[in-house]
Protein backbone atom coordinates (compact mmCIF):
# COMPACT_ATOMS: atom_id res chain seq x y z
CA UNK A 1 0.00 0.00 0.00
CA UNK A 2 1.43 3.62 -0.96
CA UNK A 3 -0.08 6.91 0.86
CA UNK A 4 1.23 10.54 -0.45
CA UNK A 5 -0.08 12.87 1.96
CA UNK A 6 0.32 16.30 3.76
CA UNK A 7 -1.47 15.11 6.79
CA UNK A 8 0.78 13.46 9.74
CA UNK A 9 0.01 9.76 10.14
CA UNK A 10 -0.69 7.14 13.14
CA UNK A 11 2.76 4.54 13.05
CA UNK A 12 0.84 2.25 15.91
CA UNK A 13 -2.18 2.19 13.80
CA UNK A 14 -0.89 1.88 10.22
CA UNK A 15 1.84 -0.96 11.53
CA UNK A 16 -1.29 -2.61 13.04
CA UNK A 17 -2.91 -3.12 10.09
CA UNK A 18 -0.13 -4.79 8.03
CA UNK A 19 -0.73 -7.63 10.18
CA UNK A 20 -4.35 -7.62 11.11
CA UNK A 21 -6.48 -10.64 9.93
CA UNK A 22 -3.48 -12.44 8.78
CA UNK A 23 -1.91 -14.68 11.06
CA UNK A 24 1.12 -15.82 8.72
CA UNK A 25 2.80 -12.74 9.58
CA UNK A 26 5.93 -13.52 11.78
CA UNK A 27 7.35 -10.40 12.06
CA UNK A 28 7.12 -6.29 10.53
CA UNK A 29 10.08 -4.52 10.04
CA UNK A 30 9.87 -0.42 10.00
CA UNK A 31 11.51 3.02 9.32
CA UNK A 32 10.31 6.36 10.25
CA UNK A 33 12.34 9.11 8.99
CA UNK A 34 12.14 12.31 10.44
CA UNK A 35 13.11 16.26 10.41
CA UNK A 36 16.40 16.59 12.18
CA UNK A 37 17.41 20.32 13.24
CA UNK A 38 20.36 20.21 12.03
CA UNK A 39 22.16 19.17 8.45
CA UNK A 40 25.79 19.11 7.46
CA UNK A 41 25.42 22.83 6.25
CA UNK A 42 23.82 23.40 9.84
CA UNK A 43 20.74 24.48 12.11
CA UNK A 44 17.54 24.47 9.61
CA UNK A 45 13.65 25.95 11.58
CA UNK A 46 11.78 23.86 8.83
CA UNK A 47 11.63 22.46 5.28
CA UNK A 48 9.51 21.83 2.12
CA UNK A 49 8.80 19.17 0.53
CA UNK A 50 8.10 19.19 -3.07
CA UNK A 51 6.84 16.70 -5.16
CA UNK A 52 5.67 15.45 -8.99
CA UNK A 53 1.85 14.62 -8.14
CA UNK A 54 1.11 11.17 -10.09
CA UNK A 55 4.49 10.26 -10.82
CA UNK A 56 5.42 10.27 -7.08
CA UNK A 57 2.78 7.60 -6.75
CA UNK A 58 3.59 5.66 -9.74
CA UNK A 59 7.36 5.64 -8.28
CA UNK A 60 6.49 4.54 -5.36
CA UNK A 61 3.73 1.68 -6.49
CA UNK A 62 6.90 0.47 -8.29
CA UNK A 63 9.17 0.41 -5.67
CA UNK A 64 6.60 -1.70 -3.61
CA UNK A 65 6.14 -4.33 -6.53
CA UNK A 66 9.71 -4.62 -7.13
CA UNK A 67 10.05 -5.31 -3.11
CA UNK A 68 7.27 -7.78 -3.55
CA UNK A 69 8.75 -9.56 -6.04
CA UNK A 70 12.09 -10.29 -4.61
CA UNK A 71 10.66 -11.34 -0.96
CA UNK A 72 8.30 -13.25 0.55
CA UNK A 73 6.20 -10.06 1.67
CA UNK A 74 2.76 -10.66 3.45
CA UNK A 75 1.89 -6.96 3.28
CA UNK A 76 3.85 -3.67 2.55
CA UNK A 77 3.29 0.03 3.56
CA UNK A 78 4.99 3.28 1.91
CA UNK A 79 3.51 6.48 3.02
CA UNK A 80 5.63 9.89 2.19
CA UNK A 81 4.67 13.59 3.20
CA UNK A 82 4.99 16.27 1.98
CA UNK A 83 4.45 19.76 2.43
CA UNK A 84 6.01 21.81 5.07
CA UNK A 85 7.68 19.91 7.97
CA UNK A 86 9.20 20.91 11.51
CA UNK A 87 12.25 19.51 12.95
CA UNK A 88 10.79 15.99 14.97
CA UNK A 89 7.93 15.65 12.19
CA UNK A 90 7.41 12.33 10.82
CA UNK A 91 8.59 12.74 6.69
CA UNK A 92 8.13 9.11 5.82
CA UNK A 93 6.99 5.57 7.29
CA UNK A 94 7.86 1.97 5.28
CA UNK A 95 7.20 -1.30 6.49
CA UNK A 96 7.33 -4.91 5.11
CA UNK A 97 5.58 -7.94 6.86
CA UNK A 98 7.06 -11.44 6.38
CA UNK A 99 6.46 -15.13 7.66
CA UNK A 100 10.27 -14.69 8.78
CA UNK A 101 12.10 -11.71 9.47
CA UNK A 102 15.18 -11.36 7.54
CA UNK A 103 12.38 -11.03 4.63
CA UNK A 104 11.26 -8.79 6.53
CA UNK A 105 14.31 -6.35 7.46
CA UNK A 106 15.83 -6.48 3.67
CA UNK A 107 12.81 -5.34 2.03
CA UNK A 108 12.00 -2.57 4.60
CA UNK A 109 15.76 -1.81 3.94
CA UNK A 110 15.47 -1.79 0.49
CA UNK A 111 11.94 0.23 0.12
CA UNK A 112 13.90 3.39 2.38
CA UNK A 113 17.14 3.00 -0.49
CA UNK A 114 14.84 2.96 -3.46
CA UNK A 115 12.76 5.42 -2.30
CA UNK A 116 15.61 7.86 -1.98
CA UNK A 117 16.64 7.90 -5.34
CA UNK A 118 13.23 6.86 -7.24
CA UNK A 119 10.57 8.59 -5.90
CA UNK A 120 10.37 12.45 -6.99
CA UNK A 121 10.86 14.32 -3.75
CA UNK A 122 12.92 17.75 -3.39
CA UNK A 123 13.76 19.21 -0.10
CA UNK A 124 13.64 22.97 0.36
CA UNK A 125 15.17 23.58 3.93
CA UNK A 126 15.01 26.95 5.36
CA UNK A 127 17.81 28.06 7.34
CA UNK A 128 18.86 31.50 9.05
CA UNK A 129 20.16 32.86 5.36
CA UNK A 130 16.92 32.21 3.47
CA UNK A 131 15.52 28.51 1.67
CA UNK A 132 18.33 25.90 0.53
CA UNK A 133 17.47 22.58 -1.77
CA UNK A 134 18.74 20.10 -0.21
CA UNK A 135 21.51 18.46 -2.69
CA UNK A 136 21.61 14.21 -2.99
CA UNK A 137 23.73 12.80 -1.48
CA UNK A 138 26.30 9.80 -3.16
CA UNK A 139 26.13 7.67 -0.85
CA UNK A 140 22.10 7.43 -1.17
CA UNK A 141 22.98 6.28 -4.93
CA UNK A 142 25.26 3.45 -3.24
CA UNK A 143 22.91 2.33 -0.70
CA UNK A 144 20.45 1.95 -3.88
CA UNK A 145 22.59 0.63 -6.30
CA UNK A 146 23.57 -2.34 -3.55
CA UNK A 147 20.37 -3.86 -3.85
CA UNK A 148 20.66 -3.77 -7.58
CA UNK A 149 23.13 -7.55 -6.81
CA UNK A 150 20.56 -9.07 -4.67
CA UNK A 151 18.23 -11.49 -6.15
CA UNK A 152 15.94 -12.82 -3.05
CA UNK A 153 16.74 -13.10 0.40
CA UNK A 154 16.96 -16.29 1.79
CA UNK A 155 14.05 -16.99 4.05
CA UNK B 1 4.54 18.10 -25.61
CA UNK B 2 4.28 19.26 -21.85
CA UNK B 3 6.63 20.68 -20.00
CA UNK B 4 7.12 20.40 -16.13
CA UNK B 5 9.79 21.93 -13.55
CA UNK B 6 10.27 21.36 -10.73
CA UNK B 7 12.41 22.63 -7.28
CA UNK B 8 15.40 24.60 -8.44
CA UNK B 9 14.85 24.14 -12.06
CA UNK B 10 11.19 25.84 -11.80
CA UNK B 11 12.73 28.81 -10.11
CA UNK B 12 15.24 29.39 -12.14
CA UNK B 13 12.81 29.07 -15.31
CA UNK B 14 10.30 30.69 -13.46
CA UNK B 15 7.96 28.57 -14.85
CA UNK B 16 6.05 25.17 -13.32
CA UNK B 17 3.78 24.08 -16.43
CA UNK B 18 3.57 25.26 -20.62
CA UNK B 19 2.73 23.65 -23.40
CA UNK B 20 5.73 23.47 -26.16
CA UNK B 21 5.62 23.10 -29.06
CA UNK B 22 8.26 20.37 -30.11
CA UNK B 23 10.75 22.37 -32.81
CA UNK B 24 12.00 20.79 -35.88
CA UNK B 25 14.48 19.09 -35.48
CA UNK B 26 14.01 17.68 -31.81
CA UNK B 27 13.49 14.02 -31.34
CA UNK B 28 15.21 13.09 -27.91
CA UNK B 29 15.38 14.17 -24.30
CA UNK B 30 19.18 15.42 -25.28
CA UNK B 31 17.94 17.74 -28.23
CA UNK B 32 15.33 18.86 -26.38
CA UNK B 33 17.72 20.37 -23.67
CA UNK B 34 19.69 21.48 -25.62
CA UNK B 35 16.95 23.44 -27.01
CA UNK B 36 15.83 24.48 -23.49
CA UNK B 37 19.23 26.07 -22.96
CA UNK B 38 19.05 28.32 -26.53
CA UNK B 39 15.72 29.93 -24.74
CA UNK B 40 17.79 31.62 -22.83
CA UNK B 41 17.30 33.38 -19.61
CA UNK B 42 16.42 31.42 -16.83
CA UNK B 43 16.14 28.46 -19.37
CA UNK B 44 19.65 28.99 -20.30
CA UNK B 45 20.71 29.02 -16.20
CA UNK B 46 18.59 26.49 -15.12
CA UNK B 47 19.90 23.76 -18.53
CA UNK B 48 23.44 25.39 -18.06
CA UNK B 49 24.76 22.43 -15.82
CA UNK B 50 23.24 19.32 -17.79
CA UNK B 51 24.60 16.78 -15.47
CA UNK B 52 22.33 18.51 -12.90
CA UNK B 53 19.19 17.77 -14.93
CA UNK B 54 16.82 14.74 -14.65
CA UNK B 55 14.28 13.81 -16.84
CA UNK B 56 11.21 11.97 -16.63
CA UNK B 57 8.65 11.10 -20.08
CA UNK B 58 5.18 10.13 -18.71
CA UNK B 59 6.09 9.71 -15.38
CA UNK B 60 8.99 7.49 -15.90
CA UNK B 61 12.36 8.32 -15.35
CA UNK B 62 14.74 8.42 -18.96
CA UNK B 63 17.93 8.96 -20.25
CA UNK B 64 18.92 11.70 -22.43
CA UNK B 65 18.67 9.57 -25.42
CA UNK B 66 15.53 8.56 -24.91
CA UNK B 67 12.65 9.91 -27.49
CA UNK B 68 10.21 13.13 -26.82
CA UNK B 69 6.71 13.77 -28.99
CA UNK B 70 3.97 15.47 -29.28
CA UNK B 71 1.77 14.72 -26.87
CA UNK B 72 4.31 13.39 -24.04
CA UNK B 73 4.52 14.91 -20.58
CA UNK B 74 8.12 15.72 -20.14
CA UNK B 75 9.37 16.95 -16.64
CA UNK B 76 12.56 18.83 -15.76
CA UNK B 77 13.92 18.70 -12.17
CA UNK B 78 17.02 18.04 -10.05
CA UNK B 79 18.59 14.51 -8.74
CA UNK B 80 15.26 13.59 -5.86
CA UNK B 81 15.85 14.52 -1.85
CA UNK B 82 12.96 12.58 -0.29
CA UNK B 83 12.78 10.01 2.34
CA UNK B 84 15.25 11.18 5.54
CA UNK B 85 18.53 11.09 6.29
CA UNK C 1 15.31 1.14 27.78
CA UNK C 2 14.23 -2.67 28.15
CA UNK C 3 10.59 -4.36 29.42
CA UNK C 4 9.53 -7.53 29.70
CA UNK C 5 5.96 -7.62 30.82
CA UNK C 6 3.06 -9.83 30.59
CA UNK C 7 0.55 -6.91 28.90
CA UNK C 8 1.08 -6.00 25.35
CA UNK C 9 2.11 -2.53 24.08
CA UNK C 10 1.22 -0.02 21.92
CA UNK C 11 3.89 0.49 19.16
CA UNK C 12 2.86 4.01 18.47
CA UNK C 13 3.52 5.35 21.76
CA UNK C 14 6.66 3.30 22.35
CA UNK C 15 8.63 4.64 19.14
CA UNK C 16 7.58 7.58 19.14
CA UNK C 17 9.08 8.39 22.99
CA UNK C 18 12.35 7.21 21.16
CA UNK C 19 12.96 10.72 19.42
CA UNK C 20 10.63 12.91 21.79
CA UNK C 21 12.53 15.71 22.29
CA UNK C 22 15.54 15.04 20.32
CA UNK C 23 15.55 16.93 17.07
CA UNK C 24 18.48 14.88 16.37
CA UNK C 25 17.23 11.53 15.40
CA UNK C 26 16.65 11.07 11.59
CA UNK C 27 15.41 7.86 11.77
CA UNK C 28 13.94 5.13 13.87
CA UNK C 29 14.20 1.21 12.66
CA UNK C 30 11.73 -0.98 14.89
CA UNK C 31 10.81 -4.77 14.57
CA UNK C 32 7.59 -6.34 15.74
CA UNK C 33 7.57 -9.77 15.92
CA UNK C 34 4.42 -11.57 16.66
CA UNK C 35 2.66 -15.37 17.31
CA UNK C 36 2.28 -17.32 13.75
CA UNK C 37 -0.75 -19.63 13.42
CA UNK C 38 1.61 -21.66 11.85
CA UNK C 39 4.68 -23.62 12.61
CA UNK C 40 7.17 -25.92 10.46
CA UNK C 41 5.74 -28.63 12.70
CA UNK C 42 1.73 -27.74 11.88
CA UNK C 43 -0.73 -25.20 13.43
CA UNK C 44 -0.66 -23.93 16.78
CA UNK C 45 -4.08 -22.47 18.98
CA UNK C 46 -1.20 -20.78 21.80
CA UNK C 47 2.19 -20.19 23.08
CA UNK C 48 3.43 -19.51 26.70
CA UNK C 49 6.80 -18.12 26.95
CA UNK C 50 8.19 -19.07 30.20
CA UNK C 51 11.45 -16.50 30.98
CA UNK C 52 14.44 -16.23 33.69
CA UNK C 53 13.15 -13.04 35.75
CA UNK C 54 16.56 -11.12 36.66
CA UNK C 55 18.04 -13.07 34.15
CA UNK C 56 16.00 -12.05 31.10
CA UNK C 57 16.38 -8.18 32.50
CA UNK C 58 20.20 -8.63 32.72
CA UNK C 59 20.79 -10.12 29.43
CA UNK C 60 18.72 -7.64 27.18
CA UNK C 61 20.60 -4.62 29.07
CA UNK C 62 23.31 -6.06 27.93
CA UNK C 63 22.31 -6.76 24.88
CA UNK C 64 21.12 -3.00 24.48
CA UNK C 65 24.54 -1.46 26.12
CA UNK C 66 26.35 -3.32 22.96
CA UNK C 67 24.07 -2.25 20.47
CA UNK C 68 25.41 1.39 21.87
CA UNK C 69 28.73 0.46 21.72
CA UNK C 70 28.48 -0.43 18.25
CA UNK C 71 26.58 1.93 16.55
CA UNK C 72 25.80 5.90 16.94
CA UNK C 73 22.72 5.49 18.28
CA UNK C 74 20.25 8.31 20.08
CA UNK C 75 18.24 5.84 21.88
CA UNK C 76 17.02 2.29 21.29
CA UNK C 77 14.17 -0.01 23.22
CA UNK C 78 13.54 -4.13 23.71
CA UNK C 79 10.64 -4.81 24.99
CA UNK C 80 9.92 -8.60 25.56
CA UNK C 81 6.47 -10.09 26.70
CA UNK C 82 5.93 -13.85 28.61
CA UNK C 83 3.02 -15.87 29.54
CA UNK C 84 0.06 -17.58 27.69
CA UNK C 85 -0.03 -15.65 23.52
CA UNK C 86 -2.03 -16.33 20.76
CA UNK C 87 -1.51 -16.05 17.11
CA UNK C 88 -1.87 -12.32 15.78
CA UNK C 89 -0.27 -11.39 19.50
CA UNK C 90 3.15 -9.01 19.94
CA UNK C 91 5.74 -11.15 21.32
CA UNK C 92 8.50 -8.37 21.07
CA UNK C 93 9.77 -5.03 19.72
CA UNK C 94 12.87 -3.97 19.72
CA UNK C 95 13.88 -0.72 17.83
CA UNK C 96 16.59 2.33 17.24
CA UNK C 97 16.87 5.89 16.60
CA UNK C 98 20.02 7.49 14.81
CA UNK C 99 20.61 10.65 12.85
CA UNK C 100 21.31 8.11 10.21
CA UNK C 101 19.51 5.19 8.72
CA UNK C 102 22.19 2.62 8.15
CA UNK C 103 22.76 2.88 12.08
CA UNK C 104 19.18 2.48 12.80
CA UNK C 105 18.75 -0.35 10.76
CA UNK C 106 21.90 -2.52 11.69
CA UNK C 107 21.34 -1.76 15.15
CA UNK C 108 17.47 -2.85 15.08
CA UNK C 109 18.64 -6.38 13.29
CA UNK C 110 21.64 -7.02 15.68
CA UNK C 111 19.22 -5.88 18.74
CA UNK C 112 16.68 -8.96 17.60
CA UNK C 113 19.23 -11.38 16.34
CA UNK C 114 21.31 -11.65 19.47
CA UNK C 115 17.94 -11.33 21.81
CA UNK C 116 17.14 -14.71 20.08
CA UNK C 117 20.15 -16.50 20.95
CA UNK C 118 21.13 -14.74 24.58
CA UNK C 119 17.80 -13.94 26.30
CA UNK C 120 16.74 -16.55 28.94
CA UNK C 121 12.61 -17.19 27.38
CA UNK C 122 11.29 -20.58 26.01
CA UNK C 123 8.09 -21.13 23.89
CA UNK C 124 5.63 -23.64 24.95
CA UNK C 125 3.37 -24.36 21.48
CA UNK C 126 0.06 -25.82 22.54
CA UNK C 127 -1.01 -27.97 19.30
CA UNK C 128 -3.88 -30.22 18.99
CA UNK C 129 -1.79 -32.83 21.13
CA UNK C 130 -0.29 -31.02 24.00
CA UNK C 131 2.19 -28.59 24.46
CA UNK C 132 5.43 -28.42 22.57
CA UNK C 133 8.77 -26.95 24.06
CA UNK C 134 10.27 -24.93 20.75
CA UNK C 135 13.73 -25.82 19.49
CA UNK C 136 16.43 -23.39 18.86
CA UNK C 137 17.31 -22.90 15.12
CA UNK C 138 20.29 -23.62 13.63
CA UNK C 139 19.85 -20.42 11.10
CA UNK C 140 19.55 -18.20 14.40
CA UNK C 141 22.86 -19.11 15.92
CA UNK C 142 24.05 -18.33 12.21
CA UNK C 143 22.09 -14.98 12.43
CA UNK C 144 23.63 -14.19 15.51
CA UNK C 145 27.19 -14.99 14.68
CA UNK C 146 27.36 -12.96 11.59
CA UNK C 147 27.07 -10.18 13.93
CA UNK C 148 30.32 -11.19 15.47
CA UNK C 149 32.72 -9.57 12.48
CA UNK C 150 30.97 -6.38 12.19
CA UNK C 151 32.44 -3.47 13.96
CA UNK C 152 30.78 -0.89 14.05
CA UNK C 153 28.93 0.84 11.15
CA UNK C 154 29.50 3.41 8.55
CA UNK C 155 26.82 5.97 9.64
CA UNK D 1 24.28 -23.35 45.91
CA UNK D 2 20.83 -22.69 44.12
CA UNK D 3 19.69 -24.55 41.69
CA UNK D 4 17.07 -23.61 38.64
CA UNK D 5 15.40 -25.38 36.63
CA UNK D 6 13.28 -23.85 33.24
CA UNK D 7 10.98 -25.59 30.21
CA UNK D 8 11.82 -29.18 29.51
CA UNK D 9 14.25 -29.57 31.71
CA UNK D 10 11.92 -28.20 34.71
CA UNK D 11 9.30 -30.65 33.55
CA UNK D 12 11.74 -33.52 33.51
CA UNK D 13 13.52 -32.79 36.66
CA UNK D 14 10.07 -31.83 38.51
CA UNK D 15 11.50 -29.13 40.30
CA UNK D 16 12.06 -25.28 39.60
CA UNK D 17 14.16 -24.14 42.87
CA UNK D 18 15.98 -25.84 44.70
CA UNK D 19 19.24 -25.67 47.30
CA UNK D 20 21.83 -27.78 46.61
CA UNK D 21 25.21 -28.87 49.03
CA UNK D 22 27.50 -28.94 46.18
CA UNK D 23 29.24 -32.41 46.96
CA UNK D 24 32.79 -32.80 47.16
CA UNK D 25 34.93 -33.07 43.95
CA UNK D 26 32.03 -30.65 42.35
CA UNK D 27 33.96 -27.38 41.47
CA UNK D 28 32.74 -26.54 37.58
CA UNK D 29 30.01 -26.63 35.87
CA UNK D 30 30.38 -30.27 34.06
CA UNK D 31 31.28 -31.67 37.25
CA UNK D 32 27.84 -30.28 38.60
CA UNK D 33 25.73 -31.86 35.32
CA UNK D 34 27.61 -35.01 36.40
CA UNK D 35 26.44 -35.36 39.98
CA UNK D 36 23.00 -34.41 38.64
CA UNK D 37 22.95 -37.13 36.11
CA UNK D 38 24.01 -39.64 38.89
CA UNK D 39 20.59 -38.17 40.98
CA UNK D 40 18.76 -40.47 38.61
CA UNK D 41 15.08 -40.38 37.72
CA UNK D 42 14.05 -37.32 36.42
CA UNK D 43 17.58 -35.36 36.77
CA UNK D 44 19.30 -38.47 34.79
CA UNK D 45 16.34 -37.87 31.80
CA UNK D 46 17.04 -34.07 32.10
CA UNK D 47 21.11 -34.45 32.41
CA UNK D 48 21.06 -37.28 29.69
CA UNK D 49 21.51 -35.10 26.34
CA UNK D 50 24.12 -32.88 28.27
CA UNK D 51 24.61 -31.04 24.53
CA UNK D 52 21.33 -29.42 24.97
CA UNK D 53 21.85 -28.18 28.47
CA UNK D 54 22.75 -24.59 28.91
CA UNK D 55 24.10 -23.52 31.84
CA UNK D 56 24.15 -19.45 33.79
CA UNK D 57 26.09 -18.69 36.91
CA UNK D 58 24.65 -15.60 38.59
CA UNK D 59 22.52 -15.22 35.67
CA UNK D 60 25.27 -15.09 32.82
CA UNK D 61 25.49 -17.80 30.15
CA UNK D 62 28.68 -19.96 31.07
CA UNK D 63 30.70 -22.79 29.31
CA UNK D 64 31.32 -26.54 31.22
CA UNK D 65 34.36 -25.02 32.67
CA UNK D 66 33.02 -22.13 34.51
CA UNK D 67 33.81 -22.66 38.52
CA UNK D 68 30.55 -22.87 40.85
CA UNK D 69 30.82 -22.46 44.11
CA UNK D 70 28.37 -22.34 47.55
CA UNK D 71 26.43 -19.29 47.06
CA UNK D 72 26.10 -19.32 43.66
CA UNK D 73 23.19 -19.13 41.33
CA UNK D 74 23.00 -21.74 38.82
CA UNK D 75 20.58 -22.26 36.31
CA UNK D 76 19.92 -25.04 33.88
CA UNK D 77 18.23 -24.53 30.65
CA UNK D 78 17.59 -25.70 27.30
CA UNK D 79 18.64 -23.35 24.19
CA UNK D 80 16.73 -20.15 24.32
CA UNK D 81 13.89 -20.00 22.00
CA UNK D 82 12.71 -16.43 22.24
CA UNK D 83 11.94 -13.24 20.05
CA UNK D 84 10.25 -14.39 16.20
CA UNK D 85 10.63 -16.42 13.66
Amino acid sequence: MIRVQLEDFDVGTELAKLSDGNLGVGGVCSFVGLVRDMTKDGKIGAMTLEHYPGMTEKALADIDAEAHSRWPLQASLIIHRYGRLEPGDRIVLVAAASAHREAAFEACHFLIDYLKTRAPFWKLEQTGTGGKWVDARDDDDAAARRWHSVNKAAE
Amino acid sequence: MKALYFAWVREKTGCSVEDVTLPKGVGTVAELIEWQMGRGGGYAEAFGDAKSIRVAVNQTHVGTAHPVADGDEVAFFPPVTGGTP
